[in-house]
């Protein structure tokens, strides 16, 4: 399944010493790593190395007390996740963030809101605009539906999922925002092979098909090394790793990080 | 100065009776995460029991043990008709059903004793204490003192209820986590119910206390009013909170309506407690002891 | 059995985006339309509308704008009461103090003046969250009456600060039998309900709803949660100012700061949560429901003869224990039991 | 007293008392509209089961010239949109009501207008709006026996005489405590104008609702040490005023309530605290023939109201005594002008009220002297009297204090509600005038 060879790009995204500590207790320590465009980046490492926070800084959701993220050659290093979205910077979580009292379209349709420009009393006569943008838009979603082979559930509201096509609904709802690079938290996490297989599937033809960067965290070295370009590996909030599958393959660091760990 | 010494004293035994209403609240929101919107009409259910009972020839030491009979026998019903069929709904919907307890408590309490209003004399004599008066001019209620220290003996009893027993340590895991406590074996009914017995037991203290103020009327359901602020400020879930609050609620409103009030035309202790906590939430919106709330994605 | 879809195939995404995509739905909503505008009229009472059906649309309005809030956006107001007396307020001082406006142009300044105050007591909304924000919105309940009762100029220096709406005159027209007052509320209810549903099924609405489920993820997406929770405050309040406008105008005619008081809070309340929260159907479920049941639970008692005292504390004791029963049998409202009769009904026989 | 509901209800069902609500079509029909639950309750059941009692005895003695009265009542909860729905649903029944009185301010706001639509006389004994008295303005309003202008009149008149002349309230201090709403806000105007013409200050002194915490504000008066306190209060808040006074230490004596601050229920919740304190009212207490025949013909009957026949002649069953003389004398005016012995449509009950004449001989000979003071309207004087008695509570009971009725500066309290029932006629667009009969 692995394609070797993919054409990576420039450097989108660069992240240089960034430090973040929640009231003296330190999850990340002067960590640096750097984003190619179009490529696959992995972030691996034991439970509570400080993965997720890596992501929330990248989106905005933390604010790292020390060093810089460059995203297209400016620093963004103080953005929100309003501005990382703008930026184009779409994201999955760990724990499902769906919004549940919604049907899986709506969900997705929150997507596209950066999108839309219709004001709230166009869309309260639901006339002109307001009406052109939504069928715009749901023309634009019903092809991720297609995509991601979920036309049966759309009107089904999504806490009535099974988890496997929650993940899927909710990778449909970050690539609704058509964005530049996608960041995916544990996107496979307790699912069972097939749902793993198809779940590979999508991230690749998205990579492949929309050209857009992945930056994801998964806890299965198998899909990690199979479908990764670069990987960084981290270890109590520290990097103590970052290469090609193979190069982490072999480096010693991360196998005495790992020993004895359970993934 | 006497007098401002004499305002805020008045604000601070005050905001005691605040707390005992709040304290209430806060019992049953910390083990079991709803919050009581009946426990005014509980205040007023328990007091007019009471003074029912006392009515019918009782002394007040044989009424007041048979109202707490009947607490429980309220607390018991509520676990098993209210609370128990809506476990696990969300806590809106809780708190829903408990604005509809509210009104079956309200109608009840009528129905059974009537709509009139009653004295209660509690042998406590509300007036100003002489030999303070004598000293300071500053006039201080005697009965105020004795409520305040009836409500320091009683969350001193709270404090070693919920640290000493073995009842405490299973309402604090409860209070912690409801599944977690279920799956080590403590039965979370039975824990509802017993703290649903001592909110009956505050509520009848409040009662009592109150009762004996403004007499035993439907208007004691309205202490509720004055026990949220004193929620807002120092937290649903924190029985010192609660105090503390109420310390502050009671002597920021007197000190208010005296000194603020008449610039702009008076009656602001209606809402200047929901705003002064309001304010304070802005700054930490887990309240005074409340714990903070850390936001996980 | 007539309660099919089978046939009915979408060709456009406009078709499938309908506010009743089914067929049956609209030939039943048209029908309602057609019994409320033609039939109601005819043959309704005086008592019919003024006691009830001009005080349920009013409420239905006003729960609606609660529901926006609390049901669509998840933030919990006690403070309703305040902003349809700000409504009220506002659109009497329009009315006063602008010789000749249109009635229906103060009523919408009116709504905009609760929106405004909406807004202002809607930025602790931003920091402070559940409970905490609920208690805090009565500091809007009290602040408000308070207001309404300490600045004579809103009152015109009336001498107990209670305000009579002035006549109510449109186009021409003097709405004064019970008829007519009706079918004005409900072509006003009607219109704004409409538009209700078009927000909550377009971006807004779908903003409201990703904040009250997940607030962070919403921001990930890219939602700014001051906007979205401000506007929800700002059109929930022009809702209940709207509706406040009417309750002055349409139904109570002469009113004190008092009759907005926190009891009204609690009711508007009670509509959404027994209707069903996040449904604009469940707004007007509910608003009948808690209107209905004290009239029907008094006449049904004291068909028995009961003597007054009893029958009225019987009547709350019901009344409460009916709300519990409700929140048992349902949590999510009557809309959500009407939802489930339909989809049972679709599946008809043949329920596997 | 454990269950005196449930037993009334018991023996209610056994004797069949369905008395109570069945109505004819020849009856001269009243709805009331009464509040027995909720906070108000104590003052509902009193003031309603007082007129009800009254209407039984009247039925018992052969009705208002064999005409009997029939009447449907529904719960309010004192609150303005169920006050609302309650009399839209009782005013057509049984060939249409008589009059209407919701003991309610904001009930009777809410059916101000359409009273006078359905061309229905609403009466507001001792509520409302001042100014509804001119009935030129106001046509189907009657404040009856008086309003709360010519009350705090008299409150002024009461303390001057006190003090021993109006002269001498000169330098005086006086300090109103009122209910922080349109309904403590309602006297402002006229001791204001008493203020200014007497030369004594006044302070007024706001209580939010409920007013069951009132320290702040007694220690600002404590502070201020007034020669007399003027309690505007409501509910809950009179027996909290008179505890926090005592809670301060400042003398009961010098305190004067209004009349919703005097009755039973608002001074027993005080206990001890409330001896010595004195109110307005309009009536006198004590004992009166009419209360006996009540006792005797209809609780004897077991067909009184109350479930306590000791709470006869109590504050609020003797205005509810009240109102319903007043109801019956307008009935029986009208049946004078329109046939004796005849349904009277609203309408013409209405003229009798504007007619009204119950003076001391009728009074005498309705085993009510003095319980009240004498009325007489007129089309300009809805009210009839303006006249008001000062009752002290001695711990047990309340005493009559003024031997005579107190009458304030009636032609002050006159211009004023003059000027205002004019705005008022402005901005309705109203041409004032009298109605012909």
């Amino acid at each position: 399944m692995a394609i070797a060879a993919r054409k990576s790009g420039d450097v989108i995204l660069e992240l240089s010493n960034i430090s973040l500590s929640f009231g003296g207790v330190k999850a990340l320590t002067d960590i640096s790593f750097d984003v190619r465009e179009h490529e696959i980046r992995a972030i691996i490492g034991p439970n509570g190395a400080g993965k997720s926070s890596m992501l929330n800084v990248i989106n905005g959701v933390y604010r790292p007390q020390q060093g810089a993220i460059r995203f297209h050659g400016e620093v963004r290093t103080d953005m929100n996740t309003h501005d990382a979205a703008r930026y184009g910077i779409a994201r999955t979580f760990q724990n499902i963030a769906l919004f549940k009292g919604m049907s899986v379209l709506d969900n997705i349709m929150t997507g596209r809101n950066l999108m839309m420009k219709a004001t709230f009393i166009e869309q309260a006569i639901y006339f002109g605009r307001a009406r052109r943008e939504e069928m715009e838009h749901r023309r634009r979603v019903e092809q991720i539906i297609d995509f991601l082979e979920i036309q049966h559930i759309r009107k089904t509201p999504v806490g009535r999922l099974p988890y496997g096509l929650q993940k899927r609904v909710e990778l449909a709802r970050a690539l609704a925002a058509e964005p530049k690079m996608l960041l995916l938290d544990e996107p496979m996490a307790g699912m069972n092979v097939e749902e793993k297989q198809d779940m590979c599937r999508f991230v690749l033809d998205t990579n492949d098909q929309f050209g857009t960067t992945i930056v994801l965290i998964e806890h299965d070295m198998g899909v990690v090394m199979d479908i990764s370009d670069r990987v960084v590996v981290l270890d109590y909030g520290k990097k103590i790793g970052d290469g090609t599958p193979e190069e982490i393959r072999a480096n010693p660091a991360v196998i005495s990080a790992y020993l004895g760990t359970v993934h | 100065m006497q007098f401002f010494l004499e305002v805020l004293l008045g604000g601070l035994l005050s905001g005691v009776m605040y707390a005992l209403v709040a304290l209430g609240y806060v019992l049953i929101f910390k083990a079991s995460g709803v919050f009581n919107y009946a426990q005014g009409a509980m205040v007023f259910f328990a007091a007019l029991t009471c003074v029912g009972f006392s009515e019918m020839g009782m002394s007040l030491w044989l009424a007041a043990p048979l109202t707490m009979l009947v607490m429980v026998a309220l607390a018991l019903a509520t676990e098993r008709i209210v609370l128990r069929p809506l476990v696990n709904q969300n806590e809106i919907t809780l708190f829903m059903a408990t604005i509809g307890l509210t009104f079956f408590i309200e109608g009840l309490a009528q129905l059974v004793w009537g709509s009139q209003v009653h004295p209660l004399e509690l042998g406590i004599e509300d007036v100003p204490l002489q030999w303070m008066l004598d000293r300071t001019g500053i006039a201080v209620s005697q009965f105020d003192l004795i409520a305040a220290l009836i409500c320091a003996i009683l969350v001193a009893a709270l404090a070693v209820l919920f640290s000493k027993t073995k009842i405490g340590r299973a309402l604090r895991a409860v209070a912690d986590d409801h599944q977690a406590a279920q799956a080590v074996g403590i039965p979370l009914q039975y824990i509802w119910a017993v703290v649903w017995t001592v909110a009956g037991f505050v509520a009848l203290v409040a009662g009592l206390l109150w009762g004996s103020r403004n007499g035993v009327q439907f208007a004691l359901t309205f202490v509720a009013l004055k026990a949220l602020p004193v929620l807002i400020l120092g937290g649903f879930t924190s029985v010192p909170g609660a105090i503390v609050g109420g310390l502050i609620i009671g002597a920021s409103e007197k000190l208010a309506e005296v000194y603020l009030g008449p610039m702009v035309g008076g009656g602001i202790e209606g809402w200047f407690p929901y705003v002064l906590a309001l304010g304070f939430l802005l700054v930490r919106p887990e309240g005074l002891f409340g714990e903070k709330i850390i936001r996980r994605v | 059995m007539f309660y099919r879809e089978a046939g009915q195939f979408k060709t456009s995404y406009d078709a499938d985006s309908q506010i009743f995509p089914i067929r049956q739905d609209r030939i039943g909503v048209a029908l309602m339309l057609a019994v409320a505008f033609v039939v109601v009229p005819l043959v309704a009472t005086p008592y019919v509308f003024s006691a009830i059906l001009i005080p349920f649309l009013i409420f239905a309005l006003a729960a609606l704008g609660l529901n926006i809030l609390t049901g669509y956006a998840g933030q919990i107001s006690l403070g309703t009461a305040a902003f349809m007396a700000v409504g009220a307020f506002a659109s009497y001082n329009f009315v006063l103090r602008i010789p000749g406006i249109p009635l229906l142009v103060a009523f919408v300044l009116g709504g905009l003046c609760a929106a405004a105050v909406g807004i202002l007591f809607g930025l602790p909304s931003l920091r402070i969250r559940g409970f905490y924000l609920a208690a805090s919105t009565l500091a809007t309940q009290f602040f408000v009456v308070w207001c309404l009762t300490k600045i004579p100029w809103l009152t015109n220096n009336s001498s107990s600060g209670v305000i009579t709406a002035q006549k109510l005159e449109m186009f021409g027209y003097a709405f004064e039998s019970p008829a007519s007052k009706y079918l004005l509320v409900l072509c006003i209810v009607l219109v704004l309900a409409l538009a209700a549903k078009n927000m909550v099924r377009c971006s807004i609405g779908r903003s409201w709803m990703a904040i009250r489920d997940m607030d962070v993820a919403a921001e990930v997406i890219g939602f700014r949660p001051m906007r979205t929770k401000l506007t929800a405050f700002a059109i929930s309040s022009f809702y209940c100012g709207v509706a406040g406008a009417l309750y002055a105008y349409a139904y109570l005619g002469t009113v004190e700061p008092e009759a907005y008081n926190l009891d009204l809070s609690f009711r508007i309340l009670f509509m959404v949560m027994i209707g069903g929260m996040g449904s604009i159907l469940g707004s007007f479920l509910g608003a009948a429901f808690i209107i209905l049941l004290p009239i029907f639970l008094s006449q049904f008692a004291h068909g028995f003869g009961l003597p007054n005292s009893i029958a009225s504390n019987l009547e709350a004791m019901v009344f409460g224990a009916l709300i519990i029963f409700f929140l048992i049998v349902e949590p999510h409202g009557l809309a959500r039991l009407w939802q489930i009769g339909k989809e049972k009904l679709r599946l008809w026989p043949f329920p596997h | 007293m454990i269950g005196n509901g449930i037993t009334k209800w018991l023996t209610g069902v056994a004797v069949g008392v369905a008395v109570a609500t069945s109505a004819l079509a020849q009856d001269q029909y009243i709805p009331i509209l009464s509040y027995r639950v909720g906070p108000y309750a104590a003052g509902g059941s009193g003031f309603f089961g007082g007129s009800i009692d009254y209407f039984n005895l009247i039925n018992a003695t052969g009705g208002i010239n064999g005409v009997k009265i029939s009447w449907e009542e529904c719960e309010t909860e004192y609150n303005a949109s169920r006050g609302v729905e309650c009399y839209e649903r009782l005013k057509k029944n049984n060939g249409g009501a008589s009059l209407v009185e919701p003991l309610s301010t904001g009930i009777a706001y809410g059916i101000l207008d359409r009273v006078a639509q359905d061309k229905i006389a609403m009466t507001t004994l001792g509520y409302g709006r001042s100014d509804a008295a001119n009935g030129q303005v106001f046509p189907w309003v009657f404040p009856l026996i008086t309003s709360y202008w010519n009350q705090a009149a008299g409150m002024i008149k009461y303390l001057g005489e006190k003090a021993g002349g109006m002269d001498k309230l000169k330098g005086k201090k006086i300090v109103q405590i009122y209910h922080d709403s349109a309904y403590g806000k309602e006297p402002f105007p006229v001791f204001e104008a008493y203020a200014k013409q007497l030369g004594f200050e006044y302070i007024k002194i706001a209580v939010p609702h409920p007013g069951n915490e009132q320290q702040s504000q007694w220690l600002q008066i404590r502070q201020a040490n007034p020669d007399y306190v003027i309690l505007w209060g409501w509910g809950v808040m009179n027996p909290t005023s008179l505890k926090a006074a005592a809670r301060v230490g400042y003398p009961r004596e010098k305190i004067l309530g209004v009349w919703w601050a005097g009755s039973e229920e608002d001074v027993i919740p005080a206990g001890d605290a409330a001896k010595g304190y004195t109110s307005m009212t309009f009536n006198t207490p004590g004992n009166y023939p009419v209360l006996d025949q009540i006792r005797q013909k209809v609780y004897a009957a077991k067909k009184g109201n109350l479930e306590d026949m000791s709470r006869v002649g109590s504050v609020y069953h003797m205005r509810g005594v009240t109102a319903a003389i007043l109801w019956v004398e307008a009935i029986r005016k009208a049946q004078e002008k329109y046939g004796k012995g005849k349904l009277m449509s609203a309408a013409q009950i209405r003229w009798g009220f504007e007619n009204l004449n119950v003076d001391e001989a009728r009074q005498k000979a309705l085993g009510a002297f003095g319980m009240f003071p004498t009325v007489k309207t007129s089309c300009q004087d809805h009210e009839g009297s303006g006249a008001v008695k000062v009752q002290l509570w001695d711990g047990k009971a309340w005493k009559a204090v003024t031997p005579n009725w107190v009458v304030g500066d009636k032609a002050m309290t006159r211009a004023m509600l003059e000027k205002s029932s004019a705005e008022y006629a402005a901005e309705k667009k109203i041409t004032a005038g009298c109605m012909a009969g």
